[in-house]
């Protein structure tokens, strides 16, 4: 198809762009005491409206709808701890390098000394609700999800011990032991599901001036290092994932 | 026989790809579903029962000459009936949850004295129960004055006046807004789902979060067998009114 | 309506009083965990302002929108309910069943996920935001609840009424706009306002569909202070506040008005 | 001026009215006495198309009450009714109650309908509660607000149903004061009542009814002495 | 047998019974008649001790009703009353209703009870309504349950208020016959009626209350024709 460019002229038309991100995922996206939303991940999103040269608007989506926004227009963007998967991307434009990628792993007691996936079976397991490894996790090991609405109900729920683990982002997890509070636990599996994660532009600029730019805004984050830089700033763990990224597109543009 | 259906579900699952009845041919969507009737059900007898014992005891201890009694109970009515049940749950289950005794049968996992099940019948039970207390108060109320006055002056004492007399009464006279209450109470434990209660909401949520494509399918589904329950309930309540019915009174 | 008449008999420093009792508990409760209730509860004093006005704020617009939408397709189905004509009685009394009796939870699931996020008409494409879809979600119950209110108030005046009229020689519908439906409008307000506080109270529900209203905020706020599970008694028990506050009034005026109604008939 | 002819009216299976006729002349009172039951509240609403019939005919001026192709609207603003209940408006003031009618159904001009409902007021002599509700009148005003409501109209006959049966011992003598002026006045009258000595006082007629048909009638003079029915003798000597 | 010296009763500021004062000997038949709110119902209330009274003494055979100390219990199966709106228990058959004192109260043997309890049902000529509920009698034959109810307490004195105000004109006569019979077998009544006719043919004596006060009273005979008291001959003469 031809290149309308639409997004990319609208946006730069009337000076700002729709960034849709998450409201309820620290550090990638959360709100700070006044209301703000903030993150790693609005980070990325100014830094974009600030290469662009336009304003920057926030959305907050849901890992419901958030696809469905971009595709009606309702947001220019999305940056929002999506996993890139196939069926996705028949939907949007998941465009470039991923600018991340985590896993699926469980926090679990230490006392448990869990050692593999297989040791969560029949045993209940907190989740989230709408998670796509819930399924994962129950078909494959045999665990019995008790999902929850919320990560606070469900990481409740595990210190209530109404179940003997949390499933989750490993990195969430790793940034929430890191973070003292939870000394007792562990993540003591192999991470399953190496996802990685991508934005997203409407599909129809996917091969367009904004799919271009878009990757070009990651290959350079990775480049310069900005991602590791964000990283350190929200105390995400450094992933090594990451740092390979780096070294891998340090010369990209002279290539 | 079973086959055949399956089949054909399958069949349409392929051709129709926004009706996929997904349950009707896997097993373990099935399983799901049928489960989370029966925990639907489960919850709602319990909740029923509950909440019908607690407007009992509360419409008595509000008739107690103590005054503190009194407000206690005033001040759990109102508590009740002005906040979302919703809230209720997740702060009976999260907030006092953490408070309440565990016991440990195996090292780590704790069992909670009282389940998330348990949380959902307690606390929707008191909510339901708030209006129920209500209730059983204006039916009392509503037999008349009178009435009383009659079996005093035939000189009964004042229990037997109420065991005889004014409870009768009174309960038929409630009857009918009681079955609105639970009613409503059955369809409120819809919201157990909040607490990962694994009823019927809960189940199908979890069924077309995994395959989208049944999300029609299973809307349709809730639809019918919530107006079903209902119904139930409904023709339930309306026989037993019908066979409490005195001759000649009322209408 | 029984129900609510009763309310007006506590004084209001009851449920003040428990309130107080149910703040206070958490912090006497609390052993002192590396995160303390103190950190908890200062912090949401800190997310206090956000909550209410852009949380609690967006609770009362969903519940005023859907009152003032459920009232008029309620009032339209109500008199339905009460037509001449067979099939649209029955069809209104249908209709009202349907929506009467399905939980909440259900009708928003429904209306939020199986309803388009955009309507084209006449050729514009017309996108339908979340809330507005809650709102239309939970219209659809007070809309049903609302019929009923008409038809039982019109139904509770007595048919000699009907009869006066009709012997004085007024049509149908001089008799219902004239004579029975404004005997009505007193005896529906309470019960109307009844429906506004339930329907008030079911406005959480809509973030379990992600809607931002309070509950929805006040997992995000906990989200952002890390999750600690120290935060979920004072957070939940701000938000129970809130809704009381914004309630009881309500429930206190319905009596009010029911007392000085009832006088006057 | 009205004609009964061999009225037959059923609910459901019960037969109430079985075969009434009898005719009232113009500017004639009768009244219809008879024990609890007996129809005669269902054959007024009858006369008044309030009830349908089964069989036989009510004429009204010449005109068939229960032809299909009728006006009701036109029976009915020459035939008033009042209840037991007087069933006024609630939410409408005494003189509200009475202006009703003729400014929403004969569509008359509000300053005249007022000055006549004015009229109608002190006829029945409630001059000074004009401004009453009905909740705040006793039920003998009230009672006397029903009459003048149905006279707004400017019936040719009205109908009274036990019109007195509500009211305690001394306030029934208010309303049967101004009834007794109307028919004085020539108004054709239907009464239905309980009050022996009234109905012996402002009849030109009596009428007898039990279980359906009309048992005994004649003018009050020897209405009251010389009955010769079992049944209306034995309902007579009741009368304390 | 029943005494009443200077009787007072108020509620809150409203003083409703202002000095009352009357005897009533054993197997006399008293009636009290007046207009509405003059205090009959207060006045036979206070004899049951359904209501206190501030002032003066009650003594029904020589026992102080309003003793703080006073068994009410043995008060009550010496003072049978019926009230005006029968207060029948709805959910209990008429024979239920006419047993449960009884048993319930003075715990007698169920046979025996039956027993009784059938032989008044019979008096009140109430033969096979025995499995009826309320709901299913008429006024006039639930008033007689009523009446059935009261005399298996075997009481010495009935309190009539008003029995037959609710009832229509035909069915007033089959509960006046019962009491009639009542007071012909020699038990002291009070009643409370508005029934002129039936107070003249069955008091020995007529009491005339207004306002709280007796105006006149006196035997039948002189007190229908002799009313010296002009609000006495006022009430009288409304009576068509
Ligand atoms: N709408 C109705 N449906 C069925 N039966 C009715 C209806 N209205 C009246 N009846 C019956 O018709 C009979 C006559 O009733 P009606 O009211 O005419 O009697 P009445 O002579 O006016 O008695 P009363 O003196 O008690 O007013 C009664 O047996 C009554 O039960
Ligand atoms: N419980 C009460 N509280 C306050 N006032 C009362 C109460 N009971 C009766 N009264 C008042 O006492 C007065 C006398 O009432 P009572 O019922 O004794 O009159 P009555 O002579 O029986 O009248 P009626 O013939 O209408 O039955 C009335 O003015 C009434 O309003
Ligand atoms: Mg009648
Ligand atoms: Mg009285």
């Amino acid at each position: 198809a031809e290149c309308t460019n639409d997004t990319w002229k609208k946006v730069m038309e009337r000076g700002k762009i729709v960034v849709g991100v998450k409201a309820d995922y620290k550090p990638w996206g959360f709100r700070n005491d006044s209301g703000e939303l903030v993150g790693m991940e609005i980070d990325m999103a100014r830094d974009v409206a600030d290469t662009m040269g336009v304003e920057l608007e926030l959305v907050p989506v849901q890992s419901s709808n958030r696809m469905q926004f971009l595709e009606q227009g309702k947001i220019d963007l999305m940056i929002a701890t999506m996993s890139d998967r196939n069926d996705r991307r028949e939907i949007v434009g998941i465009v470039g390098p991923n600018y991340y990628t985590s896993g699926t792993n469980v926090m679990a007691p230490k006392a448990l000394a869990l050692k593999e996936w297989e040791d969560l079976r029949g045993k209940p397991v907190c989740g989230k609700q709408g998670a796509f490894y819930n399924k994962i996790v129950e078909e494959r090991y045999g665990a019995e999800i008790v999902a929850f609405t919320g990560n606070a109900e469900a990481k409740q729920a595990l210190r209530d011990k109404k179940c003997i683990a949390w499933v989750y982002d490993d990195s969430s997890i790793m940034s929430d032991l890191s973070s003292g509070q939870y000394e007792e636990f562990e993540m003591p599996l192999a991470s399953e599901d190496d996802n990685p994660w991508g934005l997203a532009v409407p599909k129809a600029e996917e091969q367009c001036v904004f799919g271009q730019f878009m990757s070009g805004m990651q290959y350079n984050w990775h480049r310069d290092g900005t991602l590791i830089e964000l990283e350190k700033k929200w105390g995400i763990q450094p992933t090594a994932y990451l740092e390979k990224q780096a070294e891998r597109f340090k010369d990209w543009l002279a290539e | 026989m079973g086959g055949v259906m399956e089949d054909f579900f399958r069949q349409l699952a392929e051709d129709a790809p926004r009706w996929n009845f997904i349950w009707m041919y896997d097993e373990r969507q099935q399983g799901k579903i049928l489960s989370g009737i029966w925990m639907t059900i489960k919850l709602a007898v319990a909740c029923v029962a509950l909440s019908v014992v607690i407007g009992i005891v509360g419409a008595w201890l509000q008739g107690a000459r103590a005054a503190p009694v009194r407000l206690l109970v005033a001040g759990y009515i109102q508590f009740f009936r002005n906040t979302p049940p919703f809230v209720q749950l997740l702060f009976f289950y999260f907030a006092l949850g953490q408070f309440t005794p565990t016991y440990s049968p195996d090292g780590w996992l704790q069992q909670p004295i009282i389940s998330n099940v348990g949380w959902a019948i307690i606390s929707l039970s008191f909510f339901a129960g708030a209006f129920n207390v209500e209730i059983f108060r204006a039916g009392i109320e509503a037999v008349p004055q009178s009435t009383q006055e009659a079996s005093e002056s035939l000189g009964f004492s004042r229990l037997q006046s109420y065991r005889y007399v004014v409870l009768p009464l009174a309960f038929r006279v409630c009857l009918p807004a009681l079955n609105n209450n639970l009613v409503n109470l059955v369809k409120t434990t819809t919201q157990a789902f909040a607490i990962a209660v694994p009823e019927l909401l809960y189940q199908s949520v979890s069924i077309w979060n995994d395959y989208p494509s049944a999300q029609n399918p299973t809307m349709v589904l809730l639809f019918v067998v919530y107006i079903l329950l209902v119904a139930v309930l409904v023709f339930g309540m309306h026989r037993w009114e019908r066979a409490m019915r005195i001759p000649g009174y009322g209408t | 309506m029984l129900v609510v008449r009763w309310v007006a008999g506590i004084p209001p420093w009851v449920p003040v009083m428990l309130f107080v009792a149910a703040l206070a508990w958490p912090a006497i409760a609390a052993a002192q965990v590396r995160y303390s209730y103190g950190d908890a509860t200062e912090a949401l004093w800190r997310w206090i302002p956000f909550l209410v006005t852009s949380g609690f704020f967006f609770n009362v617009l969903i519940s005023v929108l859907s009152m003032a939408i459920g009232t008029v397709l309620g009032a339209a189905l109500g008199l339905a309910q009460i037509s001449l004509y067979r099939p649209v009685r029955q069809a209104a009394w249908f209709i009202t069943q349907l929506f009467r009796n399905s939980p909440w939870l259900v009708l928003l699931f429904i209306v939020l996920l199986a309803f388009p996020f955009e309507v084209t008409l006449f050729g514009t494409v017309i996108p339908i935001p979340d809330w507005t879809k809650a709102v239309f979600g939970l219209s659809l119950p007070v809309m049903a609840n609302i019929s009923e209110i008409v038809r039982g108030a019109v139904q509770s005046v007595p048919t000699a009424q009907w009869e006066a009229s009709e012997s004085l020689a007024f049509s149908r519908r001089q008799t219902l706009w004239q004579i029975i439906l404004p005997q009505c409008y007193k005896r529906m307000i309470p019960p109307w306002m009844n429906w506004y506080a339930i329907l008030t109270m079911a406005t959480p529900l809509c973030s379990l569909l992600g809607v931002e209203e309070l509950i929805t905020l006040t997992r995000q706020a906990m989200e952002s202070e890390n999750n600690h599970p120290e935060l979920l008694v004072p957070f939940y028990t701000f938000a129970l506040l809130l809704f009381f506050a914004y309630c009881y009034p309500i429930a206190r005026l319905t009596i009010a008005l029911e007392r000085r109604f009832a006088v006057k008939l | 001026m009205i004609s009964l002819k061999d009225v037959h009216k059923s609910f459901g299976d019960l037969e109430v009215l079985k075969g009434i006729t009898f005719d009232v002349m113009k500017g004639e009172v009768i009244c219809i006495i008879g024990p609890s039951g007996s129809g005669k509240s269902t054959l007024i609403r009858c006369i008044n198309a309030l009830n349908d019939i089964q069989r036989g005919s009510i004429t009204v001026e010449g005109q068939e009450v229960h032809d299909p192709n009728l006006d009701k609207l036109e029976l009915r603003k020459k035939v008033g009714m009042v209840f037991q209940q007087y069933n006024l408006f609630p939410h409408k003031t005494a003189l509200e109650n009475v202006m009703m009618a003729p400014l929403l159904v004969l569509k008359q001009a509000k300053a005249d309908v007022e000055q006549r409902a004015r009229r109608l007021m002190k006829k029945v002599r409630l001059e000074g509660k004009e401004n009453f509700y009905p909740g705040e009148l006793s039920g003998g005003q009230q009672q006397r607000v029903a009459i003048a409501r149905s006279l707004a109209m400017n019936p040719d006959v009205m109908l009274f149903d036990e019109v007195t049966a509500a009211l305690d011992p001394e306030t029934v003598k208010e309303v049967l004061v101004t009834i007794k002026e109307l028919a004085a006045e020539g108004m054709t009258c239907i009464l239905v009542t309980h009050e022996m000595g009234f109905a012996r006082e402002v009849a030109d007629h009596i009428y007898f009814t039990d279980r359906g048909v009309i048992v005994e009638h004649g003018p009050p003079a020897t209405f009251f002495t010389e009955a010769s029915d079992p049944r209306t003798q034995e309902f007579l000597s009741q009368i304390l």
